[in-house]
């Protein structure tokens, strides 16, 4: 029973922060909640016009700030709205991937992924599936020795 | 001269009869020994092997048809040192492959029950499937000495050699052809059948009669239909009800029905010239003589 | 069995069933749309009381003692016609063996003679760890009250060899029967109550 | 508007400089919608404890008349600056409050939507959770509506022409009434005459009238219309633009007769001598000339070779049609052409293919001759198929009794990979039985189904008919296989209404094959950028609000590109999607999205990088006078995707209403 609580209020603790593309996850997402889907409700939404706008340091900054996942999720390769956004940000994304360990960050926290609009089915699994990592890898230690550094300034990737 | 289309894995691989085999369908047994010499495969019995549980079991319980099918391949695997095991009988074969499923779903309560180390990893095929993906269709006709030119054999699979799909993964479910296939490579003629999946009744042979007259007439009036001298199969229990269930049938069913209901491991076996009585030939009830008199007068001619 | 008059949904509803034979068989029964590929493609539809279709319209009803008594899952062969052609993906066969494994627990079985038989095999099997079928069919003749089942047979299987007298004994039947053992023990672990 | 008042100091030791900005936060229940499951009076209490908020309420229906004037009369009572709405999706209600807060003197970027509905309030009924993650949702949009800025957009011209791709029922009437209506239209068309299915079928339903005299006018007023040009034989190349000025290239395929010499006498297709090409017009159920044109209607009436059946393009021996054309039109070293059409307007009417039922192995797989295509069927029962009309069967011709159409061969069938209903095939099969009824009096029909579906004006009671009428037995249950047997086919089924078996001796089979996104529709949506579902169809930009538009401005939808349909509906969308061109275009100017990304001279270090990752070619080089090189956009160019903002290394562009500062602002919201 004391476990079960404990999880609880750790589960609370939980913050994970999801960059969705306007034309695919977004609306993907959308779908999901018309079709009442249920998932956890962890998760934090930042709309952004395509996976194409995102900038490596926006995940960096999230997770040294504090957030224990960072999510990433476009249109399906070959369907950006934008023809190839979404190439762009795969290309910077596994290498940022790659990059995580450097600053002391657990790979698992990090994962992008490709849900289009009409696939709300998809979004529930892959948040689902998500969260419940991060639920099983618990809040985020963050940086060592980042307590004085603070907010750190942009990170030149 | 040694097949070289044989891989070297498969040339020496585990092997389990079942109890049907062993008496019964002795000819079905002997005859894939007999073949699997002669395409060069080394068949090593599965020491004190011990019955699959087949339907029965499985009935009660998925874990215990499992543990008693998974003794037989934890025995491949710790004392044979082998990961594939053949077997001619497609029931056994479910069974088989069933317990590697239900050791996969619940691991712990299978090694429990079962009693003995066991990964998983082995693999159970049928002599259908050793024949027709791991040898090739091509290695056996470079062998034929024996055609069985212009006998016109249709071939049955029955249900489990090829269902459910994703069980078996083999061959087409609703138009399967590997005997086809291998028919044509040993010189048959094979018309299209249209009952090659149609259930004969299975086990039901002691307990139902009457579905089994129904239904194995309703394969041989399809065979006959279609031109057929003989049947051809991969499965005692199908060959059980068309063969020795032959006479009941045409009781039943007031045909008169007389068609040769033929392992396809005897007809290959006759096809590479073993002899006959290696095959079991004289074991079928119905007589397959016929088969083969004409086609042996034409080569002497 | 008697075909059912008025079908009082409310108080025979049970939704336990319906789940239990889901977890059994691992199928999502609601999945059925009962378009009857199942009926028309099995072999064996003209001799079952209700024919597959309705056996699961009858679980999606929740109709336990309807379905876990009927006949038709003693004569389902398994021939896995149906779980081929489901539209829905269904494993209509493994339902059914789920059923008849439900129906013998429940002690439902209307087929008597089929229960029999494969309580005798299984007996076969753990005596002597292989099947000794010469000495099964006989048994179940002689339990079935049909002494003469099949007995026109014997002499073309006797003069071909292939009716043996005596039981083959494996030298492993000890570890066979060790595995029935384990396994009612771990049955009677599983059924404990908390 | 703003103005530094001071440095305030967040958790690390960074110093953030703040602006001051009164912010209105509304707090949308949506009746029980968001209500239900967040406590949205919380929510609202909440938000007035963040930074710039002067004001936070919540209302039941923000969306409505009155929750709007609400936001507009809170703006001037509380002189707020910005507007925070937290309701449903922004891709829903964003263009509403938008206009709801420009009416009320502010700009319209200085508004932003909170997601708690699609997000928030309906994929969980934890409501405690919930209520957390909204608050949350406001306090971000907060943080970021904190950095916003007005925005003003410009107007570009609108080219006035419309594209139409597909030529079948759905874009003809898209054509007709856009062309009528004074546009100039292209239309492009992949095979070599418009038509599309509805030429091939015979007749259609509830009406039984003719399907070639009621669209055959209509294919002669294309041709004859001066406002539309057609490109037969040609296929999208590629498309770039934007809504107003698209530019399109059309590869028109080689076809080996000179068009504009053809006449269509039609001696070249009596003289070929390659006379075994597939019939694709028939179904496959005749052959043809490898020089043809595929019916006498056809628009354009103009012949084609088949180079895959041409002697001399296979064996280079012939070239009998060149010595019989008596104006010279063969033109053997043809090759593909790639034109430039530029357009205001994209209407797609692509259309659909039919399921192959050949996957279907328990129904022969394409073995047996005489179980057969609905499609086919309708070939043999036109007057102008290859049988003249007369039913006959494709193995030896004699004509069927016993025959049986089989429903749902490809649709609601999960393990086929087609769960949905197409749509049409009920009616067609009713139709089809009672013309068979019709042809051969003596005949019997048996019709295998699941479920009727036959909702549409008269289509119930034409379904009726054809049980009452004409006498055609429906039986409901699935076949589960066919086999032959002599000369027949046996159908093995089910009754459930019954609970029994059912046999039936055929003639002939007909499989009434469900419809299927046509081949390479994905390719072309990816030209496009419009977005398709999983089985292929185009996505409509709202469900039931707007069902022709995409979310790629100026493309509209028509016709079974988007879904399976009938032919009124498909002419009802080829309709709609012309009046949604007509609208767009009855303004000569269209309004710029000014979110687009801009360039700060100060900090551009002219490294070009952004010049190379645009994907609409929207960034060029400028030279000021001090003779550096910087990046400039172009504004109309540029379609707002951000890829040069997370390129720029000293992020010296950025992309307006999307800037770090304001993504950032709204990741620190949560993180902090």
């Amino acid at each position: 029973m004391e476990d079960q609580q404990a999880t609880t209020t750790q589960e609370q603790k939980i913050r994970i922060v999801g960059f969705l593309c306007n034309w695919c996850s977004y609306g993907g997402a959308d779908t999901a909640g018309v079709c009442r889907f249920k998932q956890p409700t962890d998760v934090r939404i930042v709309r952004i016009p395509c996976t194409g706008r995102m900038d490596p340091m926006f995940v960096a900054k999230a997770l040294i700030n504090g957030a224990d996942g960072v999510l990433v999720s476009g249109c399906h390769p070959n369907d950006c709205h934008y023809s190839v956004g979404n190439f762009y940000a795969r290309r910077r994304m596994e290498a940022f991937k790659r990059f995580l360990p450097f600053i002391g960050i657990d790979t698992r926290r990090f994962r992008y992924t490709w849900v289009s609009a009409s696939e709300g089915q998809v979004w529930q699994q892959v948040i689902t599936e998500f969260t419940e990592e991060i639920h099983r890898l618990g809040p985020n230690p963050g940086l060592a020795g980042t307590a004085e550094a603070g907010r750190i300034p942009a990170l030149a990737i | 001269m040694d097949t070289q289309k044989v891989s070297e894995r498969m040339k020496k691989i585990a092997y389990y009869p079942g109890c049907s085999l062993e008496k019964t369908a002795c000819e079905y047994e002997w005859s894939t020994r007999a073949v699997c010499e002669a395409l060069g495969i080394e068949l090593v019995e599965i020491p004190n092997w011990t019955c699959c549980g087949s339907t029965p079991s499985n009935a009660y319980d998925p874990l215990l048809g499992g543990a008693l099918a998974g003794r037989n391949l934890a025995i491949a695997e710790n004392e044979l040192g082998l990961d594939t095991v053949m077997t001619p009988c497609p029931s056994c074969l479910k069974s088989l492959k069933g317990a590697v499923k239900t050791y996969q779903k619940n691991p712990q309560a299978f090694l429990k029950i079962l009693d003995m180390p066991f990964s998983g990893k082995v693999r159970p095929i049928s002599v259908l499937q050793l024949l027709y993906e791991e040898v090739g269709v091509e290695a056996i006709r470079e062998k034929v000495v024996h055609p069985l030119t212009d006998r016109v054999i249709v071939p049955y699979y029955g249900c489990l050699i090829t269902r459910p799909p994703e069980f078996a993964d083999f061959d087409d479910p609703e138009n399967p052809v590997s005997m086809d296939a291998l028919l044509e490579a040993i010189g048959a003629t094979v018309p299209y059948f249209t009952h090659k999946t149609e259930c004969c009744g299975a086990s039901f042979g002691v307990t139902e009669k009457p579905v089994v007259g129904k239904l194995t007439g309703r394969i041989l009036e399809a065979a006959r239909q279609a031109g057929a001298e003989a049947i051809t199969l991969a499965c005692q229990m199908c060959q059980q009800n068309l063969d020795l269930r032959q006479g009941q049938v045409n009781r039943y069913c007031n045909t008169a029905f007389n068609i040769p209901v033929v392992y396809i491991t005897q007809l290959i076996g006759h096809a590479l010239g073993i002899s006959h009585k290696k095959l079991g030939m004289d074991k079928l009830i119905v007589n397959a003589d016929v088969l083969f008199k004409t086609r042996a007068s034409s080569v002497s001619a | 069995m008697e075909r059912l008059k008025i079908l009082p949904l409310l108080q025979t509803r049970d939704t336990e069933f319906i789940r239990e034979v889901e977890a059994k068989s691992g199928q999502q029964i609601s999945k059925c749309y009962q378009c009857g590929n199942c009926s028309a493609s099995c072999n064996y539809t003209y001799v079952f009381d209700y024919p597959v279709n309705q056996i699961m319209r009858l679980i999606q009803l929740g109709q336990k003692e309807t379905v876990l008594r009927s006949q038709a899952i003693w004569q389902c062969a398994c021939c896995q016609a149906c779980t081929t052609r489901c539209p829905n993906d269904i494993e209509v066969a493994r339902v059914m063996a789920a059923l008849r494994d439900m129906s013998m627990e429940q002690g439902m079985v209307s087929k008597k003679h089929i229960r029999m038989f494969y309580d005798d095999f299984l007996k076969s099997v753990r005596r002597f760890g292989r099947v000794f079928e010469p000495g099964l069919l006989l048994q179940y003749n002689f339990k079935a009250f049909k002494l003469f089942n099949d007995a026109e047979l014997g002499p073309g299987m006797l003069k071909r060899g292939k009716l043996p007298f005596i039981p083959y004994r494996s030298k492993d039947v000890e570890h066979v029967s060790g595995i029935f053992e384990r396994f009612e023990a771990w049955k009677n672990e599983q059924k404990r109550p908390e | 508007m703003t103005g530094v008042i001071g440095h305030a100091h967040g958790p690390g030791t960074l110093k953030i400089e703040v602006y001051v900005m009164r912010i209105g936060v509304f707090v949308c229940k949506c009746g029980t919608n968001i209500a239900g499951t967040v406590d949205t009076a919380a929510v609202a209490k909440k938000a007035r404890s963040f930074p710039d908020v002067a004001y936070a309420t919540e209302y039941v229906y923000m969306c409505s008349e009155p929750g709007q004037q609400e936001i507009q009369e809170a703006i001037k009572t509380h002189n707020l600056q910005g507007v925070v709405v937290a309701a449903c999706s922004p891709r829903m209600h964003e263009p509403t409050f938008r206009r709801a807060v420009e009416k009320a003197g502010l700009n319209r970027y200085m508004f932003e939507q909170a997601n708690i509905r699609e997000h928030c309030s309906w994929v969980s009924n934890d409501k405690a959770a919930n209520t957390l993650k909204a608050m949350d949702t406001v306090r971000m949009s907060v943080e970021k509506l904190r950095f916003n800025e007005p925005l003003f957009s410009s107007q570009v011209p609108i080219n006035k022409r419309v594209l139409i791709i597909g030529g079948g029922v759905a874009g003809i009437q898209a054509a007709l009434d856009c062309a009528d209506g004074g546009l100039d239209v292209v239309m492009v068309e992949r095979e070599s005459t418009i038509g599309g299915k509805m030429a091939k079928l015979d007749k259609t339903f509830p009406t039984i009238d003719c399907s070639s005299c009621i669209l055959g006018p209509k294919m002669v007023d294309v041709a004859q219309n001066e406002n539309i040009t057609l490109h037969a034989c040609s296929e999208i190349e590629s498309v770039s633009g934007y809504v107003g000025n698209f530019s399109v290239q059309i590869r028109k395929k080689a076809t080996y007769v000179d068009w504009d010499a053809c006449t269509g006498c039609g001696v070249c297709t009596e003289k070929c001598p390659s006379k075994k090409a597939y019939d694709k017009f028939n179904e496959g159920l005749a052959t043809t000339t490898a020089i043809n044109i595929p019916f006498p209607q056809a628009i354009p009436k103009k012949a084609v070779i088949d180079p895959d059946y041409c002697l001399y393009l296979t064996k280079g021996k012939c070239r009998l049609c060149e010595k019989v054309c008596q104006v010279n039109a063969i033109r053997f070293d043809m090759e593909d052409e790639i034109i430039t059409e530029e357009v205001g307007a994209i209407i797609t009417a692509t259309g659909y293919d039919l399921f192959d039922a050949s996957v279907y192995g328990e129904y022969g797989g394409g073995r047996y001759p005489d179980v057969i295509s609905a499609m086919q069927y309708e070939r043999l029962l036109s007057a102008a198929g290859p049988t003249g009309g007369h039913v006959k069967r494709p193995s030896d011709g004699k004509e069927p009794r016993d025959i049986v159409f089989i429903s749902c061969v490809g649709s609601r069938d999960p393990s086929v990979g087609r769960p949905y209903c197409s749509a049409v095939c009920c009616m067609y099969i009713a139709k089809q039985a009672i013309m068979t009824r019709d042809h051969l009096p003596d005949s019997n029909c048996y019709v295998s189904y699941m479920d009727i579906r036959s909702p549409g004006k008269n289509y119930d009671e034409f379904v009726r008919r054809a049980q009452e009428e004409y006498g055609v037995q429906y039986f409901r249950g699935r076949v589960g296989k066919i086999y032959p047997r002599g000369d027949k086919l046996i159908v093995q089924g089910a009754d459930t209404l019954m609970g029994l078996q059912v046999e039936i001796e055929a003639d002939l089979v007909v499989l009434a094959t469900g419809i299927q996104a046509a081949a390479g529709a994905e390719d072309l949506a990816e030209k496009l950028r419009i977005s398709y579902d999983q089985y292929g169809f185009y996505m409509e930009s709202h469900p039931k609000l707007r069902p022709v538009e995409t979310n790629t401005a100026g493309v509209f939808l028509a016709g079974v590109c988007q879904g399976p349909k009938d032919i009124p509906a498909s002419v009802g969308q080829g309709s709609a999607a012309a009046s949604k061109v007509q609208l767009l275009f009855a303004r000569d100017t269209i309004e710029t999205d000014p979110q687009v990304a801009s360039v700060n001279d100060q900090v551009c270090v002219g490294c070009g990088k952004c010049i190379d990752v645009c994907p609409f070619g929207a960034i060029q080089w400028k030279t000021l006078r001090d003779g550096s090189r910087k990046a400039e956009v172009l504004e109309t160019v540029c379609q707002g995707c951000g890829l040069c903002n997370a390129t720029c290394p000293p992020k010296a562009i950025q992309l307006r209403h999307c800037k770090d500062d304001q993504i950032l602002a709204a990741v620190n919201a949560v993180c902090a």
